[in-house]
């Protein structure tokens, strides 16, 4: 398996397609804008948190495979998870999408876009929901925008 | 296919020396054939020197060769004069100085800017500011959704309003060659300035400026095979005597007091710091390039290309080819396959050796029209070859299995 | 004579395989070693593309070599962020860029701007323009004949109107290192912007920006072995982030639409237009150069072929120094010849296989103070000899008969 | 005898020591000013025109020994000619300094300026005194600037 193969494998590719938790949530506690000005691509991701517990969560927009795959990995990773357990996955996913390293344990299914670090333009891609989540959690208004 | 020798002139870009290359994105910017890499390494290596101000031998060899490649610009675009060539930094450098030299001097509320939809940004960031600053409007042309220019309103758009006339010649996006002649005469009716922004057409076909009697026109060295921090601002002469200089320095002055000082002649008041000797060298080299082979034969095989490759796209299921509907276009094809995302297509072709540009192509005003937030572009120069269109399908039909 | 491996050096600069050449003009622009000529050719012959925006492969590998030239040049002057590093075509542009993008949007009638009549035109007229536009007035620091600033009266200079003092860190024609520190604490205390002109300074010395503290840099490629068209402006971060652009145009947007822009990161703010990748490259491998033989070490070479230039030259008779009485000076001499004209003597020096430059050196005003038309300079480099300054000094004897 | 030997031959060279008319003229009726932008050299030519005769000629100013010689022998060479041969010697002086190429029976002394032409950067020097006396004869007031 190539290192292309290897970063569009069946998860990413079946995520795209079928995109979990695809939608607006009707009154979300928390919600921002993220834009990747490289590609002109845009999500928002939308979260409802009770008691520190994210009980819901979702995204509309559109980009690519791995945005979008990323964005649905997400939502499903940070379901029922408390806020300071999602900042944490915020910076394993950082950590892994631009070194490649990452651990089985903490990771789980994210795994998948390790392979994005061998394509520097793409690491936006993959950061970009998790940048947005976390400007929603920071309450933030900004557009989150990829560094 | 036209006749060019295709092999011979392959085997004088280095570049290509690796056979698993197929570069499809010279709109973007164009390789270099070894005449102009050993033109810029020979200046350094052999006649290196400050131009204009100096006695000694080496500086005179250096400056010769500095205006013979000024001339030999002159001469590619028909221009009368050589004073007429402005050396930039590039097509944006040329348009920013007329935004700043001429028109935040002339502009004023109530004046109107006129420019179309199909522009690429270095024709609209600048005159957006410009009009922020002097309370002038900036007005669009239409688009049509066929990639061409909606025209239907012209003697509306141009009005005594009017000041400054800007049009992309042929677009990055589309390759639509815009009937620029006909928009030139319009503002000329109402006295409007021209100004054409010749990027992508002058690397492709003969522009003649004579012929378009525009007052500016632009393009860029990066994208005709010569190096890249050099670009052209062609004016006219009486226009660019008239103007106030741009960036100002050493070289650019006749005399310079504690209070004030005065310009040097046209060209030199625009060419502010020591000059770009060597990209303009490197450029000269390039025209000559170009001229060898010949422009029109060089248009004329792209144009076979282009046939090519519209032919074969077209063979693809649910592909998108954006314009190339109507009317003349230059070889530039922009795309979408529906269900890939452009990026993640790009990344695909390229893991088949295919350079190709996804994205907004700094035209992100065409995006929103076109209601996609990018493009795949394929873009083709005198080097391509008809194989390598046979190779971007078959990479095309292969992703596009891969992702369905 | 201070060590360096000066055969080695020579032959690493191809221009010097013409024996006869004695160049004494590195102020004006210094020559290329083979190592930045190949950097440039390797660049365009082996993995040329546009950067930042293609997927493609190629696009990466010129990225990152554009990217690594921008953190080898910030870490050469110590700035601590690379995004500091604001690439423009010299120090020309460097000062007309902060002159238009700084001094026009935030000066205003009743504010000074003050610089010193040491300055090389490209720091003074920028600002007279940018003051007749504002409405600010424009001073200068007097110098003395000696070629010093005059700082008696600098309490009087810098006040609370003062909003920017910019200032020549070597001069270019006497050779004078200012004490720009000292400068630069007077015009902290009443929070000036300090803008130092280091064109002549950072090819020949170690410079560290936040030692130094200032808030604008600027200096050249050309001028420290890099290629012609690169320059830098160093700026504070969060004085960047607070400008508006300059020039406007492609991959300085983070969006457009018809009726607004918004701006991109810096430095990429102010790099409007595809970037100057082939010189930035060459400018890196001019810096890496550098460092290998290490810039302390070519400062005492430089320093030790000074004293014996000065020695040698003053024992012409009727040769009269500008400068180099007392302080720190770098190996710059300007000078005349009693009852010969400088460009007169230029020629007969040429003849001789000499390049000096003979000429007001971009810096009027002080030939007004010093009242003369112009002066020949020699100025010296890491490649320069002492057997050359005897070649100088032998020339100048014999063309000094010949006129008397 | 070597080119830059050819240029600086012994008539300039005294020239431009003991130049010849170097003075103001009190009530010239022409007069002009001349500027080289790339030196910052300057002079300045005084004329007496009577029934169209150059009656009076002079200059001052400072500049390279081409320029000065130059300036001296122009004053020589004007005197008692009328407007029209000035036009015409000018036009011959220019063609020489730039081709090399002068009739020796029309440029008489002035042939030893021919060599200039070899030297590009110097042929502004040789040319600005006819330069400036050609703005004087055109009542300009302008500074001729050699272009
Ligand atoms: C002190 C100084 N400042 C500025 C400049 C202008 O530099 P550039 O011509 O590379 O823009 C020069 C060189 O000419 C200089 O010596
Ligand atoms: C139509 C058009 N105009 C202007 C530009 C800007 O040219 P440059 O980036 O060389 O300044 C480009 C290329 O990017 C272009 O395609
Ligand atoms: S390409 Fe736009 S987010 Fe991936
Ligand atoms: S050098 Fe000034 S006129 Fe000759």
């Amino acid at each position: 398996m190539n290192e292309l193969q290897e970063l569009y494998q069946q998860v990413i590719i079946d995520h795209n397609h079928n995109p979990r938790n695809f939608h607006k949530i009707k009154h979300p506690s928390h919600s921002a804008k993220g834009h990747n000005p490289l590609c002109g691509d845009k999500f928002n991701i939308f979260l409802t948190i009770k008691d520190d517990i994210i009980t819901e969560i979702s995204f509309t927009g559109s980009g690519c495979a791995i945005s979008k795959a990323s964005s649905s990995l997400m939502t499903e990773a940070l379901l029922g998870k408390t806020v300071t357990e999602a900042q944490k996955l915020f910076d394993l996913v950082h950590n892994m999408v631009t070194t490649g390293l990452a651990n089985a344990k903490d990771i789980g299914k994210l795994a998948v876009l390790s392979g994005v670090h061998k394509f520097p333009v793409r690491v936006k891609c993959a950061i970009l929901p998790w940048h947005t989540m976390k400007n929603a959690l920071d309450k933030s208004t900004q557009t989150a925008i990829t560094e | 296919m036209s006749k060019l020798d295709i092999n011979k002139i392959r085997s004088d870009f280095p570049i290509f020396a690796d056979k698993s290359l197929i570069y499809l994105d010279s709109a973007a910017t164009t390789h270099k054939p070894k005449q102009v890499i050993n033109a810029i390494s020979n200046f350094y290596s052999n006649y290196y020197a400050n131009v204009h101000r100096g006695i000694y031998e080496l500086g005179m060899k250096a400056t010769e060769a500095y205006q013979s490649a000024r001339q030999n610009i002159a001469n590619f675009i028909n221009a009368s004069d050589w004073r007429s060539i402005v050396f930039t930094g590039g097509t944006t450098e040329s348009i920013n100085l007329v935004a700043y030299s001429w028109a935040r001097k002339n502009l004023k509320t109530g004046d109107e800017i006129l420019i179309t939809e199909m522009e690429h940004h270095s024709n609209i960031v600048p005159w957006q500011l410009a009009a922020e600053e002097t309370g002038v409007l900036l007005k669009y042309i239409p688009i049509n959704t066929d990639g061409t220019l909606d025209l239907s309103n012209i003697d509306k758009l141009i009005t005594s309003k009017t000041k400054l006339v800007s049009i992309i010649h042929q677009s990055n996006v589309f390759g639509t060659i815009n009937p620029i002649k006909k928009i030139i005469n319009h503002a000329k009716k109402v006295n409007a300035i021209t100004f054409i922004d010749a990027a992508q057409s002058i690397p492709h076909s003969h522009v003649d400026v004579q012929d378009l009697d525009c007052d500016f026109l632009a393009f860029s060295g990066h994208k005709m095979l010569g190096p890249t921090s050099i670009g052209v601002l062609y004016g006219k002469t009486e226009l660019l005597d008239s103007m106030m200089p741009f960036m100002s320095g050493g070289d650019m002055i006749n005399s310079v007091t504690m209070t004030e000082s005065t310009w040097n002649d046209i060209p030199y008041k625009f060419e502010a710091g020591t000059p770009k000797i060597a990209q303009a060298i490197g450029f000269g080299a390039a025209i000559d390039y170009i001229n060898d082979i010949g422009i029109d034969k060089i248009h004329d095989y792209e144009q076979s290309l282009l046939k090519v490759a519209l032919e074969k796209l077209k063979s693809i299921d649910e592909l998108e080819i954006y314009g190339h509907q109507t009317g003349e276009n230059g070889a530039v094809i922009s795309f979408n396959l529906e269900g890939v995302h452009p990026h993640d297509l790009a990344q695909f072709l390229d893991q088949d050796g295919i350079a190709v540009r996804a994205g907004h192509h700094c035209a992100q005003p065409i995006m929103n029209k076109l209601e996609v937030s990018a493009t795949i572009r394929a873009s083709f120069y005198l080097y391509n070859t008809e194989e390598e269109i046979d190779k971007l399908c078959a990479s095309l039909r292969k992703t596009q299995s891969f992702f369905n």
